[in-house]
């Protein structure tokens, strides 16, 4: 696929469509959206996992996917987030922290901070009401707490991805996680189990471990009000709990303690910012013309 | 017998650091003029020759971390953008700051008239008083002290210290007191110093007999406190370590060894010297690891931050700023790495130690950027192995007790064997 | 007869070594740390007196019968055990897809199950039929492991998933459960399998007979706090990896040991005496977890990973030595298009630039050096580290012992048979 | 328009040379020129300031040690440090138990941080044969006091390396000496003019790697190379794109892999100014060549060097007000703080420096860096979304 030459005009200028591409570590998200005086709607989402396959052809399999549900003829803007940089259709980039924030925002209006978590990296962004990055914090280069960390431990305890949520929540008395190193974190684990600690505090413990780094991410942006959970991790109801607790505990926020929230595209929130940033280019801009037609996809 | 002997001097201690934080939480009522500065290189005598209270902010500190505090407070610095990798003494004060100013004996420390920097053999320090200058607004004076590069004071150097007291200090302890320089007093004061440092190097070498009569590292950070702080050169400080004197002194006559947090030490199996500081936060835990092994520290280095007495300094009478001078020149972390190798080497020898422990300290790079190569010089020197374990001084997080323990037993059981195996 | 045990309890597997009153080492065992330390000492130790035994056979035999017919009974040994493990495996999996399954997909599932391990024991009895045994794990959760996902991508996607959940599940509380694979469990029906040669038969049942008393037994290693032995009994792995290397190795001064989570360099005296050491702290970075991560990562065997990478022409720089990252940043390059064998070949590069750096702290590489651990089994890993001794330190003789694994545990077994003098 | 070409490939010449001698960790020209005569010295130093100007008049060659970079295996050199010190003094240590810096008969080590410092003291243990000198910097500014103290500095590094050199100090050889360091000092000023006036022709990937090049090389040599690339920038500008420009600061000692830089540049920003190898303009005035040399030396020191992390910050406003008059100046949309791991200097100024840039509200950022850094991925995203911010809110 190649950008296409812009021309002309598409029949109907008020109506923009757009496509926001999100390539993370372990997945591709794509989705594409009408706005219209205002009024945005999805028309389409998808998401492919990596797991192991040529990162292009995922992107790709995405891209057309969500294109084909939505029905789309023709884009106005094709923006790329996350490691998508190199996206050959792609009209422009935005780094993954500007997107988030505005996907948050799109997913709740009321927020004003987004808690990022995927496989290797977790990361707090504040934002102003217009989805404008105030300020960010994001982890180290250790995985510690990451979700490629609680996947792996998730695999020795023989507990699938979905049901890692779920039993967390059945903890009783969390079994806290000490050693910073997520492979001595590992061995904790395995001492748990030796020690008779039953799985779901076990889940919970690690939960809880990555709900405090967390938290201490959104504390040192002294947020306030509402956050959203995106990113890979956002579906995990365990770790949702856990962040919850972790909130209230830590008595964040000055006036109100902070809310944590989630959304059943919140794994959309950077594909959705891009698509909506995109939008505000084009406009901005004032490009006119179309980024893509059907025509050149493959 | 041995309790009550050992209480006096604690008691003594307690009572005076107690009767220091109730003066300096009224200082701002009685109008005490209040100067903050460090232990290293600290000129209590001449500060308080203008009745000026000096605050020490590493003890602050330090007291932090034996009680627990610390981390909250370094918590509070990294949040206000303070980077994780640096020395926690600092987070810890400007934590303990934001969060009200609250000293180690539960009383609100007052605002400094002066920060006196009077020793750069840490470079920390110097931005240590810059931050607390965006606190408080106050006036700096900022004596340079050059570092024994070339392993002694060059006479150049220590007039240039003396001239920035003259200068710069003086005058500016003068603003803050609207009192005169009155060198009658300093030398009074300076005399009671040097009888103080008789005692307490008395005490430091008491370690050379058998069983040790002290532990020169964890018994010895309590009997170098009031020394390193605010009371040298006063007369309550001289009382403390003339009972710490006879205390010991009795302890030798007995052939009884140091009482540790899990009771006396006399049937001592390893005879240690230790380089750099303690942790705080794990303070117990650290020295129950060597008293479970039977291992007593006899020599310390960190023991000399605040002066290399037991060297042979002395606070001169005689020449009163020059000597304050020298004792700036000559503070251990102001010593190259080379006099630090022999100042160890004799240690081992003079003490007669089994082994050496290094405990590298994750904030303080003046102690530890260096220590590596010290452990490899005093092992090919000395033929003794020694130990290397991390730790920090104030951060919870970097004490892992299951690594330092392994590394420890480690240590101890490999100087069993070759014991057991040389005759 | 009276012998030692050694135990070295490590963070991923432990071992067990036996040895008689000459000091020789009578057997070997091995098994995975699991969860459960006790039961993976019992095991360790179970394994290591199986291995004595065909030991003190093999002293018997020896002019009698040929090395061939006692290979062939100890493989025979190894298949029944296997047996004796996938059958409950199966069980355990029976009943978690009667219990976990939904009912509409329930009964292919098991029907699935039935043909997969139907299918897992022919292969491991053709395995048995062949002439030469190929060399494979030592871990029943790796064997059953890769045997299970080979047999499972038969099945389309969501099955395969299912499958592979159950496996999951299921693999633990067969580790966890202790099982009969003595010596005496399944020696009889390892000798029916070959047929009984009238050359050992009599032998093997006065073997079965025979007493072996443990009269000392010392332990050391990772968990070696959680050991159910007295102070006197328990040795820091430093000493024990030092006096088993001087074991192995007379002339050794040097010890470099990579383990599951910790790397060890060490300097030992003429006497196997430590005299200095150095071991990595609070961080597992390139220790040998991170080649776990990386085969998981690749779906290969630990086995696979050292082959491979010897493969490589140009390897690759790697930056990041924290485990969990490695997956990742595989990941990346290759779909940079850097080739497998080069990233491979350059992340046991990166493991050994780690050790170098506590080698060098420990005092360098002055003499005649034993690389010891898991991860000395690792050919690229070993070539990475000779490369590099050799360009820091100049020609070095580098001992590298099949058993190195065993070299804490021998050095366990040697400070016990001491006490026990 | 033939000239145009020539200008074109002179260019490209002049950054691929200059490349190849800032990564040339074994010193090839530093060596040559030793080699050419009998009886040449080099004289090395590590970061941030040393008197280029008392080795220079002294006869020997200064040569800046700022660590190895990137492409330098670490072998030996981590077994010197533990975990939680900085990455500058173990590539620095390999560089030297590999033999790369033998040719150094003398090296200066300035009151950088405590970090450098000790390791004055493990060279002085490691390499007993080499002339060792810590170098405190004056940290009080007073004429009678710190102006004193340094010039006894400067006298007795100039006497110790002219005896090293069996000469003497001839106070002409240093004026000469000033001279030359005065006028490399004026050119790295219009370099970085240039830059700040035309961020796109003078992209700082090429003016970092002629400014490190610049250490190891004779001034006369670097002037000449350093002429000849701005005559060709001037011609060949290159396309002006869209970006937000922007101050990287904190990186003054440990230096940052080019590949951060590039990473910088390549997200959305034109790097406007930098504190990179600040040594080469630590002293913001010419030094008079007239009077005596060390006075003048001395005095240039007090009242003419750059704010920095490694001087005393005399007056209470300093550190408040430092950033937005370098904003100012460079006319920046915002500052990147880039500090090296563990760098106590950066570390410790950065919430002074911060805090007051974001009381005069100028956008900043900060992340820290090694030597080595081999991904960028997260620097990519931090310096993309300062400069998203900045092109979608732009002008408000």
């Amino acid at each position: 696929m190649t950008t296409a030459p812009r021309t002309g005009t598409p029949a109907d200028a008020s109506r923009v469509l757009t496509a926001g591409i999100d390539v993370g570590s372990s997945a591709a998200k794509a989705v594409v959206l009408a706005s219209e005086n205002g009024e945005v709607t999805v028309l389409s989402h998808a998401v492919v996992r990596i797991r192991k396959r040529d990162i292009a052809a995922v992107i790709d399999h995405a891209f057309t996917s969500a294109v084909e549900e939505a029905g789309a003829g023709e884009l106005h803007y094709v923006a790329s987030t996350g490691e998508g940089e190199d996206i050959p259709y792609a009209t422009g980039h935005f780094y993954g922290m500007t997107t988030h924030a505005r996907g948050a925002l799109f997913l709740e209006p009321r927020a004003r901070s987004v808690l990022d978590v995927g496989a290797l990296h977790a990361r707090a962004v504040a934002m102003d009401g217009r989805g404008r990055v105030l300020s960010y914090k994001m982890t180290s280069q250790c995985a510690s707490g990451s979700g490629q960390f609680l996947a792996n431990i998730a695999r020795y305890l023989g507990v699938s991805q979905e049901e890692i949520g779920p039993l967390s929540l059945q903890s009783a008395s969390p079994e806290p996680v000490s050693s910073i190193c997520a492979v001595l974190a590992e061995t904790d684990v395995i001492n748990m189990v030796s020690r008779g600690i039953k799985t779901p505090d076990i889940l919970r413990g690690i939960h809880d471990s990555m709900a405090g780094r967390f938290v201490r991410l959104l504390r040192s942006l002294d947020v306030e009000g509402v956050t959203v959970l995106s990113g890979g991790l956002a579906g995990d109801v365990g770790l949702q709990a856990a962040i919850r607790d972790a909130l209230s505990k830590e008595h964040l926020g000055k006036t109100a303690p902070v809310e944590l929230v989630t959304h059943p595209l919140s794994v959309y929130a950077g594909a959705l910012g891009a698509a909506l940033w995109g939008a505000f280019r084009y406009r901005k801009l004032d490009l006119g013309g179309v980024a893509w037609t059907a025509k050149t996809s493959p | 017998m041995r309790a009550a002997s050992k209480d006096r001097s604690m008691e003594l201690q307690k009572q005076m650091i107690a009767d220091h934080y109730k003066r300096l939480e009224e200082a701002p009522a009685t109008g005490e003029p209040v100067v903050y500065t460090f232990v290293p290189g600290n000129l209590t005598e001449l500060v308080r020759s203008f009745g000026a209270l000096p605050v020490l902010p590493e003890i602050n500190a330090l007291q932090s971390g034996m009680r627990g505090k610390s981390g909250e407070y370094i918590a509070a610095a990294e949040r206000a953008g303070h980077s994780e990798d640096v020395c926690t003494y600092v987070k810890c004060d400007i934590g303990m700051l934001a969060s009200g100013n609250i000293g180690p004996t539960g009383t609100r420390l007052p605002k400094p008239d002066l920060l006196l920097l009077s020793y750069t053999g840490c470079y920390t320090f110097m931005k240590w008083f810059e931050l607390l200058r965006e606190q408080y607004q106050c006036p700096i004076v900022f004596l340079q002290v050059p570092y024994q590069g070339e392993g002694m004071i060059a006479p150049e150097h220590r007039a240039f210290v003396v001239k920035q007291i003259e200068d710069d200090l003086i005058p500016a302890l003068e603003r803050i007191s609207s009192r005169k320089y009155d060198e009658e007093r300093l030398k009074d004061a300076l005399r009671l110093s040097a009888s103080s440092e008789d005692d307490l190097v008395a005490v430091l070498e008491s370690a050379k007999k058998r069983p040790s009569p002290i532990d020169a590292y964890f018994g010895a950070v309590y009997y170098v406190g009031p020394i390193f702080s605010a009371f040298r050169g006063t007369p309550e400080g001289r009382e403390y370590y003339r009972s710490l004197r006879e205390e010991v002194e009795e302890r030798i006559r007995l052939g009884l060894g140091p009482v540790t947090p899990e009771g006396p030490l006399d049937d001592q199996k390893y005879r240690l010297v230790i380089e750099g500081p303690p942790n705080w936060t794990s303070f117990r835990q650290f020295w129950k690891m060597f008293s479970d092994e039977r291992a007593v520290v006899v020599a310390s280095t960190y023991t000399k931050v605040g002066g290399v007495y037991d060297r042979g300094f002395r606070h001169d009478a005689g020449d009163p700023l020059g000597t304050l001078a020298d004792y700036c020149c000559g503070c251990y972390t102001n010593l190259n790495l080379p006099s630090r190798i022999d100042l160890l080497l004799d240690y081992i020898r003079e003490y007669e130690a089994d082994g050496f422990l290094i405990n590298s300290v994750k904030s303080c790079n003046s102690f530890s950027a260096g220590q590596l190569l010290m452990l490899r010089e005093v092992e090919k020197r000395s033929g003794i192995p020694g130990a290397f374990i991390e730790s920090d001084l104030v951060d919870p997080r970097y004490f892992s007790a299951a690594n330092i323990k392994n590394r420890l037993e480690s240590y101890l059981q490999m100087l069993e064997a070759r014991r057991a195996a040389t005759p | 007869m009276k012998c030692a045990v050694g135990v070295d309890l490590g963070s991923t597997t432990t071992k067990a070594v036996i040895l008689d009153e000459e000091r020789r080492v009578l057997g070997r065992g091995i098994t995975n740390s699991r969860s459960n330390y006790d039961l993976a000492v019992d095991v360790a130790r179970t394994e290591a007196f199986v291995a004595a035994r065909f030991e003190l056979l093999r002293r018997k035999v020896t002019g009698v019968a040929g090395e061939a017919v006692l290979d062939r009974l100890l493989r025979a040994f190894r298949l029944e055990q296997m047996l004796h493990q996938l059958g409950r495996l199966h069980v355990l999996m029976e009943e978690e897809c009667g219990r976990a399954v939904p009912a509409e997909v329930r009964k292919e599932t098991a029907a699935a199950l039935a043909a997969i391990f139907r299918r897992i024991e022919a292969e491991e009895t053709d395995a048995f039929a062949q002439p030469e045994a190929p060399r494979r794990s030592d871990f029943f959760r790796d064997l059953a492991g890769s045997a299970f996902t080979r047999a499972a991508e038969a099945y389309d996607a969501a099955a395969f998933d299912r499958l592979q959940g159950l496996f999951d599940k299921c693999i633990i509380r067969a580790e966890n459960e202790s099982l009969a694979l003595g010596f005496r469990d399944h020696i009889g029906a390892a000798l029916e399998r070959i047929g009984r040669p009238a050359d050992i038969a009599p032998a093997v049942d006065g073997a079965v007979n025979e007493e072996i008393d443990d009269a000392a037994t010392v332990g050391t290693g990772y968990g070696r706090a959680r050991l159910p032995f007295p102070k006197e009994q328990i040795r820091s792995e430093i000493l024990c990896h030092g006096l088993g290397a001087h074991a192995l190795f007379p002339e050794t001064r040097t010890v470099l040991d990579i383990g599951g989570q910790d790397t060890k360099a060490i300097q030992v005296d003429a006497r196997g005496l430590v005299t200095s050491f150095q071991m990595n702290d609070r961080c597992a970075a390139g220790c040998g977890r991170y080649l776990g991560y990386i085969a998981d990562e690749m779906n290969l065997g630990l086995h696979e990973l050292g082959p491979l990478a010897e493969l490589s022409g140009r390897p690759t720089r790697i930056n990041s030595t924290c485990t969990v990252f490695a997956g990742a940043e595989l990941r990346d390059r290759l779909s940079l298009g850097e080739k497998r064998e080069d990233i491979l070949a350059g992340l046991h590069r990166a493991i050994m630039l780690r050790a170098m750096s506590l080698l060098a702290r420990s005092g360098g590489v002055s003499n005649e050096f034993t690389f010891t651990g898991g991860v000395a089994r690792n050919p690229a890993a070993v070539r990475a580290l000779r490369e590099l001794v050799h360009d820091s330190y100049g020609e070095r003789t580098l001992n590298i012992s099949a058993d190195s694994i065993y070299t804490g545990a021998l050095g366990a077994a040697l400070f016990a048979s001491r006490t026990a003098e | 328009m033939r000239l145009q070409e020539d200008d074109v490939s002179k260019r490209s010449e002049i950054v691929d040379w200059a490349l190849g001698v800032a990564e040339d960790l074994d010193f090839g020209i530093a060596r040559e020129w030793i080699a050419a005569e009998p009886g040449r010295r080099a004289c090395g130093y590590l970061p941030v300031y040393a008197p280029r100007e008392v080795i220079l008049g002294s006869g020997f060659l200064p040569v800046g040690i700022h660590g190895g970079g990137e492409h330098l295996e670490i072998i030996r050199g981590d077994a010197f440090y533990q975990s939680y010190i900085c990455h500058l003094p173990r590539s620095v240590i390999e560089l030297a138990q590999t033999g790369r810096l033998d040719f150094l008969s003398a090296v200066l080590f300035p009151s950088t941080c405590d970090v450098i410092r000790n390791l004055s003291g493990m060279w002085k243990v490691m390499y007993p044969g080499v002339y060792v000198r810590y170098l405190d910097l004056p940290q009080v500014i007073a004429e009678e006091t710190g102006g004193r103290f340094w010039r006894e500095q400067l006298a007795s590094v100039l006497d110790d390396l002219c005896a090293l050199a069996g000469r003497h100090a001839a106070p002409d050889d240093l004026r000469e000496a000033i001279g030359l360091c005065n006028e490399s000092r004026r050119t790295v000023r219009e370099l970085y003019a240039a830059r700040r006036e035309r961020p796109w022709s003078i992209p700082t990937e090429e003016l970092y790697v002629l400014l490190r090049a610049a250490e190891t090389v004779p001034v006369a040599l670097f002037l000449e190379k350093a002429r000849a690339y701005l005559a060709a920038a001037e011609v060949e500008p290159g396309p002006k794109k869209d970006k937000s420009r922007v101050i990287v600061t904190g990186a003054f000692c440990e230096q940052p892999p080019l590949g951060l830089i590039k990473t910088i540049e390549r997200a959305g920003c034109y790097i406007v100014d930098d504190d990179f190898l600040l040594g080469n303009r630590f002293l913001t005035v010419d030094v008079p060549c007239d009077g005596d040399p060390l006075d003048q030396l001395a005095r240039a020191m007090l009242t003419g060097s750059v704010k920095s992390s490694v001087l005393f910050e005399s007056s209470p406003e300093g550190k408040r007000r430092l950033m937005k008059a370098r904003v100012e100046a460079a006319r920046a949309d915002g500052i990147i703080f880039a500090a090296a791991s563990f760098c106590d200097p950066a570390l410790l100024d950065r919430p002074m420096l911060r805090a007051g840039a974001e009381a005069d509200g100028i956008p900043c950022i900060a992340f820290k860096f090694s030597e080595n850094s081999g991904q960028f991925q997260q620097f990519r995203e931090q310096a993309g979304t300062f400069a998203d911010s900045i092109k979608l809110w732009g002008g408000e």
